[in-house]
């Protein structure tokens, strides 16, 4: 008989441990590829604002004049194309995500001038 | 002795005074008066004769025969109608009953003399002040009601005297049926209210008027065969003709069964049970008043009476065994019906053949407990169907439709009306009012009696009942209207009568015990010779007081409550796509107004199918059983 | 996933009886398209059998109509209206028109005349 | 039962009903949860979800709503305490199909489709349940001679044994009566369903803690008539009565988890069915 | 007796997860009318193709629908392939195979709680979520999207698997299928899951055809137009169409239950199989003047995407066909005459990706 | 007392979103991550609800919708825009259906992003939602006393 053919299932599911993770308590472990966030690494960045151009949400953008590259995290969609398309591997996808809160930043950084050497070793 | 007398002659004097009345305002106070004079007239004599039966010795060929001429032409003129329509069934019918009374006069009556024409007692007291009370104000109605009528049907003819006329005489014959102790006076009266029924529901002429009061005239015609038989058998073997002989019978006795089976048998044809039910369904057609009048006070309480009065003779045999099945099956299955009607006047009728049924269960499990019941069950009845009928009857002049689907929104329309209507359809089947109190007694009985077919019955059969009535209330209690209130323009007579019954709906409820103590008890104990009063639980004083105070409650704690609220009125949910509380915008653009109708299950409850169940069933019940009686199978 | 597919053109006045000869011939409407164009509309009908994929073009210009093949294949009502809406194409005969109330965009007709014909840059 | 212990009885009833009430459905989210691997709200659950209830805006879509609402309430807590003081059966069940009957015309009053659907069913869903209810007033009248609870719970012999048809019978409805799956038709707990909340679609703020209320209530009541039939007027009675309520409880618990809601067609059918074998059986046994 | 109830049902509705509305006319429990009503989730993304260039728009594709996006991502990268002539390296193939047919097994997984949710049968439902939280997990350790996965590129795949990540997919298909086994058969045979989809909303076989219907609701009325029937690398993958005939829910059901096994068959066979090399062949240039049709069997059935180019880098027009939207008709049809509790059942088995359907 | 910090009944509505943010929605009640044990309960009725989700971006058809949900929940109520899309319509920002994020429509109270938003986020931010709700409880009661 078919009657309560999940019956049983939920017996045992009702004396063995329950499948949740206990998420803010004990945080969450990501796995390395994990599409989390961008993050920026000015040491190489040379403004020429090939990730703002190629991002299909317009998050990046690159203010040359100011020397700096601002991501807008509430537009982000972490999909790793600015990374890919950087010619100087400024940019990378890390696990974790921004947290939610009642206004997300645009998070701006600053590109130091670089000195006539370092062009050089460009 | 006088006072029974005027009582019975009175409505009749009032309505030959109603057929010579042309003029609208004189007839509203003719009326008006008459049906004051009856209603103080029964008053008085309830509270004369309360406890005190008494019995008239009053004897006058003259009456006799000139009922029985009026018997007989009344005969010739059905013939005459019957054949006039093609009807012939009706004629051939009139003719065998014109026949077989014919033979009743001139070859069993002779000889047979009954002293006591009339007599009354409590249980008469009682259907006297139902018929006086309920009826009269019924009366009152229909003159504010039948004023709106020939307005909304202007092309016809202006026949009011005539439906007056019918409507007192109506009452006359009714008080001369619970009245009566001679039989063929009984008899006499019993073919007059036919009559007076066929030509009420025939008032409008119409081609399905005319079809439904042939029905209702070819079932009753069967139920008075069936009387005369009985009282041929009466006279021939045992040579008596009155009631209170034939209660000190026998029961079980072969001929005496027999009689008192067909005599039942003419009840269940009155009182409209399966296989007789469609011609009350037919009634509906009759203008409002004639259907409640029909359907409390008069005709088919005509049927309950005889059956609750020969219910000593029915206790434990199997005479009382088929008219409770009967009683019983009837009760399941128009419960059921009446869940696939949206007319309402069709859901009260298929109401009042339910109830009926359960009375007539009562009368024929016969034990003063099942009658306690059934008696108490008339009363509520009477007094909440009628004010049923009435309110139907108003909403309808007023928002154009009888149907239950049309009342949509009721309370915010006809605010009073819809209240009464509520406190109606409450008093039908909830705790604490009438009704379910009866029913509850009616259950113990049942239970007491270990009649497992009517157990089942009447289980069932009161969960299908809270289905219809509480999708009705449902619609009466929605606030959702667009409509506004269209409740000014109905009659004060109108009001009275409603308002009258409203009243005593409630009353009933509070002084139900009174009654009891007064009239019902007494009654039974002189007609069974005893009455345990722990049988009906709810006698008992703690069930008493709690069934009180819920009433106070109900009717205190809605006061304060109908007025503003103090919270923020949203409107209701539509999934997001609302525009106000009753429209949504739709998937073609635009606005799409919702709607709800009840469900009715048709398939499931099919008027027409449970209705050949239970003609089948029943038929089978009655003939086998009195088939069997014929034979002797139970003497 | 081979997919064979061929691509031909039809007069617009011709797609009703071309639906239903292909409805005859046992195809099923795989889609209905629209593409703006400068100067109107180019429908593409899409019909398949047995995987075999017959696309249909079909050049409405400004301010024409064409014949609804919904007669034949109800369904197409929902590219039919689709279209409606977003292209400004009326269909003659629909079995199922929606009037415009398919999609209630913010912008009557979209993509009308903005077709890439103009985009260039 | 002396007047003074009913009295006292009822009073505890209305007094503790609500806390085993609201337990009971914190208990229910609890083991609901661990049945589908997961931990679960806390057992005050029901109490904190009252209590915000509570504390919220209050809105409405008429003002008649909240009297329907009331007056469930109300009766909800007359029948149980009608029941624990030991009055007439009959009385209670009526009373409770008043109360029933209030729901109803509560979720009638605002013209909102949802809850008018959800009210049709609860009305065909008390169809198929009623008769059942009704029966075991009748069988324990057949057993014990009388309606009353405090005749029937402190008469010897354990009611179930005579009237286990009813028993299972009663058990099977109540499913329906506690609006559990398969046959939470009107109004369902914590499942989603076809037509929003049912019944409760236009309950909010303490409209909505109220009908929780009244909920915590009819449970203990429910449970208090499995009870019932177990109760043989001695300690252990009651005892064994309590332990079969609460196995009830946990077995309605696993029916909600282990069926998916059936057809109304289904509720009603097998509702009398069950009536005509497990109920009117018994009765007719108990005639012979 | 003209009345009839008429009630809205959704956009917001706690029955459907997505916004569709409905106009529903009832004679009791009976729907004798019901009109439906989209362009709650219209975007209008296609016509991005002004803005973004090809490869950009494969982003904004893949976002079609969080559900299929693997599959839109595969049917958009398969066109403009098409458009251009490209040659994915059989590597990549395979992979996308695999991951198609695990996005299969993770949308059919939460059709199936979805199903369950609707019959009210909540334990079912966070049942068939848990199992199906096994795929997710390795989508995010594979391409680090749970949801969006952005693994399709023009080309072929984006990243290549490690063998670690291979055996975490093989251990995840057991895993599901040993639950699967037994899940399927509550389906399959538990009395009160037949009770509601037995019989209810019958499509037979010729309206399925004429209707045009696709993916599971075509197979559970008989008729097969499941395109992976005649791509070779499926074949050679162990590839079997599922086909029922009842044509009622219940059968749509068992179909996408038996296809969670056949895709896992698949995906093991992919990862038993999986050819060395690229997967993927770097692709530059701007797509010549043409238009190309290409066909996917998403979880609903077969998607179909129309790329037509002018020779810029910006599309003329990218169209997506979805299953859902050709599986409208059969919804409208099915629901004339069903009873309003079926009303979910019968949504829910057509399966209606809203914005698929509605781009 | 109050339980509202407690019991947080959410209504969930879906924009023009793409589905993404929608399940990993219902993603959160299941057993994995079981939002049921902050008392989480989701209600399909405005009228109980506290939490009003929005995942995905509004559109000129579901504008007066996302309103009217919002007009018929009872105070306190928090607003959270789920994904990307609701916080600023994300990757169909420039589409010509799509108005914009949520805020243009109701206020947000707390945003989410994330596309999809993954469900540890969403607790995260229906934790803070809870915050809010009470502030806003709190400020109802002391302007009423
Ligand atoms: N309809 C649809 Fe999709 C699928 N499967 C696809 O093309 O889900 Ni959102
Ligand atoms: S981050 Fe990379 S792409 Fe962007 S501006 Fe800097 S160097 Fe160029
Ligand atoms: S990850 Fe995508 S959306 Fe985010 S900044 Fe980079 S390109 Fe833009
Ligand atoms: S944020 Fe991303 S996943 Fe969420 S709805 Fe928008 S596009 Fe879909």
């Amino acid at each position: 008989m078919a009657v309560m053919k999940f019956g049983g299932r939920i017996l045992s599911n009702l004396f063995s441990r329950p499948a949740t993770l206990n998420y803010p308590a004990e945080p969450r472990e990501y796995p390395e590829r994990s599409r989390g966030h961008v993050e920026f690494d000015p040491t190489n960045c040379i403004l020429c604002g090939i990730c703002s151009k190629k991002c299909p949400s317009h998050a990046v953008s690159v203010d040359k004049k100011g020397r700096t590259v601002s991501i807008d995290r509430k537009s982000c969609i972490q999909c790793s194309y600015c990374v890919d398309s950087c010619p100087k591997g400024c940019l990378s996808m890390r696990p974790g995500y921004c947290e939610p809160g009642a206004s997300i930043p645009v998070d701006v950084f600053e590109v130091p001038e670089k000195t006539v050497s370092q062009k050089e070793t460009d | 002795m006088n006072d029974i007398l005027f009582l019975l002659a009175f409505p009749f004097v009032a309505a030959c005074l109603m057929l010579a009345i042309r003029d609208d305002r004189i007839r509203t106070a003719v009326a008006e008066v008459s049906a004051a004079i009856v209603i103080v007239t029964s008053a008085w004599v309830a509270y004369r004769y309360l406890g005190q039966p008494e019995s008239f010795a009053f004897h006058s060929e003259t009456i006799d025969s000139l009922m029985a001429v009026t018997e007989f032409v009344l005969g010739l003129a059905i013939i005459y109608i019957g054949y006039k329509h093609k009807k012939y069934l009706a004629s051939v019918l009139g003719a065998i009953t014109l026949v077989l009374f014919l033979g009743f006069e001139v070859f069993l009556k002779e000889g047979i003399e009954t002293d006591n024409a009339l007599y009354i007692d409590d249980l008469s007291i009682i259907m006297v002040l139902i018929i006086g009370i309920i009826g009269s104000l019924i009366c009152v109605y229909a003159v504010g009601y039948m004023r709106d009528f020939q307005k909304h049907h202007p092309d016809d003819k202006d026949r009011r005297p005539w439906f007056f006329f019918l409507m007192y005489t109506f009452l006359s014959a009714m008080f001369g049926i619970v009245l009566s102790n001679d039989m063929t006076w009984l008899f006499f009266f019993w073919e007059i209210t036919m009559l007076c029924s066929f030509t009420l529901i025939g008032y409008t002429k119409t081609d399905e008027a005319i079809r439904n009061s042939f029905r209702q005239l070819i079932m009753n015609q069967t139920g008075g065969i069936a009387f005369l038989l009985a009282m041929m058998i009466l006279a021939d073997r045992y040579g008596f003709l009155s009631i209170d002989t034939l209660l000190m019978q026998d029961g079980e006795a072969q001929w005496i069964m027999v009689a008192v089976m067909l005599l039942a048998i003419a009840g269940i044809v009155k009182s409209a049970q399966m296989p007789f039910h469609t011609w009350l369904l037919g009634a509906m057609v009759a203008p409002t008043p004639t259907s409640a009048l029909l359907h409390s006070s008069t005709m088919v309480k005509a049927g309950v009476f005889l059956l609750l009065k020969l219910s000593p003779l029915m206790m434990g045999n199997a005479c009382g065994y088929m008219v409770a099945t009967v009683g019983g099956l009837t009760f399941l299955l128009a419960s059921m019906a009446a869940i696939s009607q949206s007319n309402a006047k069709r859901v009260l009728a298929y109401s009042t053949i339910a109830n009926l049924g359960l009375i007539v269960a009562c009368a024929g499990v016969g034990t003063p407990e099942a009658v306690w019941a059934g008696i108490m069950l008339t009363i509520f009845h009477a007094i909440t169907k009628s004010m049923m009928f009435l309110c139907v009857g108003t909403a309808e002049h007023h928002i154009g439709s009888r149907d239950i689907e049309s009342m949509d929104g009721l309370f915010e329309r006809m605010p009073r009306l819809a209240g009464i209507m509520i406190l109606g359809i409450v008093g039908m089947f909830l705790a604490p009012f009438g009704m379910l109190i009866s029913k509850w007694a009616a259950l113990t009985s049942f239970v007491e009696d270990g009649n497992l077919v009517l157990i089942g019955c009447l289980v069932f059969g009161s969960a299908v009942t809270s289905f219809y009535w509480t999708k009705w209330l449902g619609k009466l209690v929605c606030t959702a209207s667009r409509e506004g209130n269209c409740e000014d323009t109905v009659h004060c007579q109108e009001w009275v009568a409603v308002g009258s019954l409203a009243v005593l709906t409630v009353a009933i409820c509070l002084m139900y015990p009174g009654v009891s103590d007064a009239a019902v008890i007494p009654w039974l104990e002189g007609a069974f010779g005893g009455f345990s009063e722990d049988l009906v639980p709810l006698l008992e004083s703690n069930n008493m007081w709690i069934v009180l105070i819920m009433l106070v409650v109900l009717i205190l704690l809605p006061l304060p409550f109908f007025r503003r609220t103090s919270k923020r009125v949203v409107p209701n949910y539509m999934a997001g796509e609302g525009v106000d509380s009753m429209s949504y915008r739709g998937s073609m653009g635009g606005t799409v107004e919702v709607s709800m109708r009840n469900w009715y299950m048709s398939g499931w409850f099919d008027e027409d199918r449970l209705g050949k169940i239970g003609e089948v069933l029943t038929v089978i019940v009655m003939a086998a059983l009195l088939a069997a009686a014929a034979l002797g199978v139970f003497a | 996933m081979t997919q064979n597919q061929t691509f031909e053109t039809a007069e617009p006045g011709r797609i009703p009886a071309l639906a239903q000869e292909l409805r005859d011939g046992g195809y099923r409407l795989v889609q209905l398209c629209a593409v703006a164009m400068p100067e109107g509309t180019e429908l593409v009908y899409s019909f398949d059998k047995d995987f075999d994929l017959r696309n249909i073009k079909a050049y409405v210009p400004e301010g024409e109509t064409i014949g609804s093949i919904t007669p034949w294949f109800w369904s197409a009502f929902v590219y039919e209206n689709e279209v409606h809406d977003l292209f400004g194409v009326s269909f003659e005969g629909s079995q199922l028109d929606y009037k415009g109330n398919f999609f209630r965009v913010s912008t009557k007709t979209p993509w009308k005349n903005t077709a890439n014909a103009g985009k260039g840059a | 039962m002396t007047t003074i212990e009913s009295i006292l009885m009822a009073v505890a009833f209305i007094a503790l009903a609500p806390a085993i009430g609201c337990l009971l459905a914190g208990v229910d989210r609890k083991v609901s949860a661990r049945m589908q691997k997961r931990r679960g709200p806390p057992i005050l659950q029901p109490a904190y979800d009252v209590g915000k209830f509570l504390s919220k805006e209050q809105i409405t879509p008429n003002s008649t709503q909240d009297f329907y609402v009331v007056c469930f309430l109300l009766f909800t807590i007359g029948t149980g305490a009608m029941f624990f003081a030991g009055m007439d059966l009959l009385l209670v069940i009526f009373t409770l199909t008043l109360a029933e009957t209030f729901l109803i015309l509560g979720a009638y009053s605002s013209g909102s489709p949802y809850s008018q659907i959800g009210a049709q069913r609860e009305m065909y869903v008390a169809m198929a349940y009623e008769p059942v209810i009704l029966l075991m007033a009748v069988c324990y009248y057949l057993e014990y001679g009388s309606f009353s609870v405090s005749d029937i719970s402190s008469s010897d012999g354990m009611a179930v044994v005579p009237l286990i048809g009813v028993f299972l019978a009663f058990l099977f409805v109540l499913t329906m009566k506690l609006r559990k799956s398969p046959f939470d038709l009107s109004l369902s707990h914590h499942a989603h369903q076809d037509i929003v909340r049912g019944m409760a679609t236009e309950f909010s703020g303490r409209t909505y803690a109220m009908l929780e209320i009244s909920h915590w209530y009819e449970s203990v009541m429910l449970l208090g008539m499995v009870a019932l039939f177990f109760a043989n007027g001695t300690v252990a009675g009651i005892v064994i009565g309590i332990i079969a309520a609460l196995l009830a409880w946990i077995l309605e618990i696993w029916i909600d988890n282990g069926f998916a809601r059936m057809k109304w067609q289904t509720a009603l059918k097998s509702g009398w069915v069950v009536t005509l074998v497990l109920g009117m059986g018994n009765v007719a046994v108990l005639l012979i | 007796m003209g009345k009839r109830t008429i009630v809205p049902f959704g956009p917001q509705h706690p029955a459907l997860p997505e916004p569709v509305h409905l106009d529903l006319e009832l004679e009791d429990e009976t729907v004798v009318r019901a009109i439906p009503s989209i362009g709650y989730v219209h975007r209008g993304l296609e016509k991005l193709t002004e803005s973004r260039d090809y490869k950009d728009m494969m982003y904004v594709m893949e976002r079609v629908c969080g559900i299929c996006s693997f599959g839109h991502g595969w049917g958009y990268a398969g066109a403009v392939e098409g458009l251009m002539g490209v040659e994915v390296p059989e590597r990549g193939q395979y992979l996308r195979v695999m991951f198609h047919e695990l996005s299969r097994i993770h949308s059919h997984l939460l059709w199936l709680g979805l199903l369950a949710d609707g019959l009210g049968f909540d334990s079912l439902f966070m049942h068939c979520w848990r199992i199906r939280e096994k795929i997710l997990d390795v989508f995010e350790a594979i391409t680090g999207g749970r949801v969006i996965l952005s693994f399709c590129e023009i080309g072929g795949v984006k990243k290549d698997l490690t063998p670690e990540m291979l055996r975490m997919v093989g251990e995840a298909c057991d895993f599901v299928e040993d639950e699967m086994r037994k899940t399927g058969l509550v389906f399959m045979k538990d009395t009160s899951v037949r009770n509601r989809l037995c019989g209810t909303g019958v499509l037979s076989k010729e309206d399925a055809m004429s209707l045009c219907s696709v993916g599971p609701v075509a197979r559970g009325s008989g008729v097969n137009n499941d395109i992976r029937s005649v791509s070779p690398i499926y074949k050679d993958l162990g590839f079997e169409p599922v086909l029922y005939d009842e044509g009622d829910c219940w059968s749509r059901c068992m179909v996408r239950v038996d296809e969670i096994m056949g895709s896992l068959e698949i995906v093991r066979n992919a990862i038993r199989n999986l050819p060395g090399g690229d997967v993927s062949v770097p692709v530059k240039g701007n797509p010549p003047v043409g238009e190309y049709v290409f066909r996917v069997e998403q979880p609903r059935g077969e998607a179909f995407y129309y790329v037509k180019s002018d020779g810029t880098k910006h599309l003329e027009r990218a169209r997506v066909r979805t299953p859902t939207n050709i599986n409208i008709p059969a919804m409208v049809k099915t629901l004339q005459g069903c009873s309003l509790q079926d009303v979910s059942m019968l949504v829910i088995t057509i399966d209606p990706c809203i914005s698929c359907t509605e781009r | 007392m109050s339980g509202t910090t407690k019991s947080p009944w959410l209504l969930h509505y879906d924009a023009s979103s793409c589905n993404g943010c929608d399940i990993e929605v219902l993603a959160c009640l299941t057993p994995l991550y079981d939002v049921e044990r902050f008392g989480v309960i989701n209600t399909g009725d405005p009228k109980q609800a506290d939490l009003f989700l929005v995942t995905g971006a509004v559109n000129d058809q579901n504008k007066n919708v996302v309103r009217q949900l919002y007009e018929q929940m009872p105070e306190p109520k928090v607003v959270v825009a789920v994904g990307v899309c609701a916080c600023s319509g994300g990757i169909f920002g420039d589409c010509y259906n799509i108005i914009g994020g949520v805020d243009k429509v109701i206020p947000v109270d707390v945003y989410v992003p994330g596309c999809a938003a993954r469900p540890e986020s969403i607790i995260d931010g229906v934790v803070k939602g809870l915050a809010v709700l009470e502030e806003k409880r709190k400020k109802i009661s002391e302007a009423k006393s």
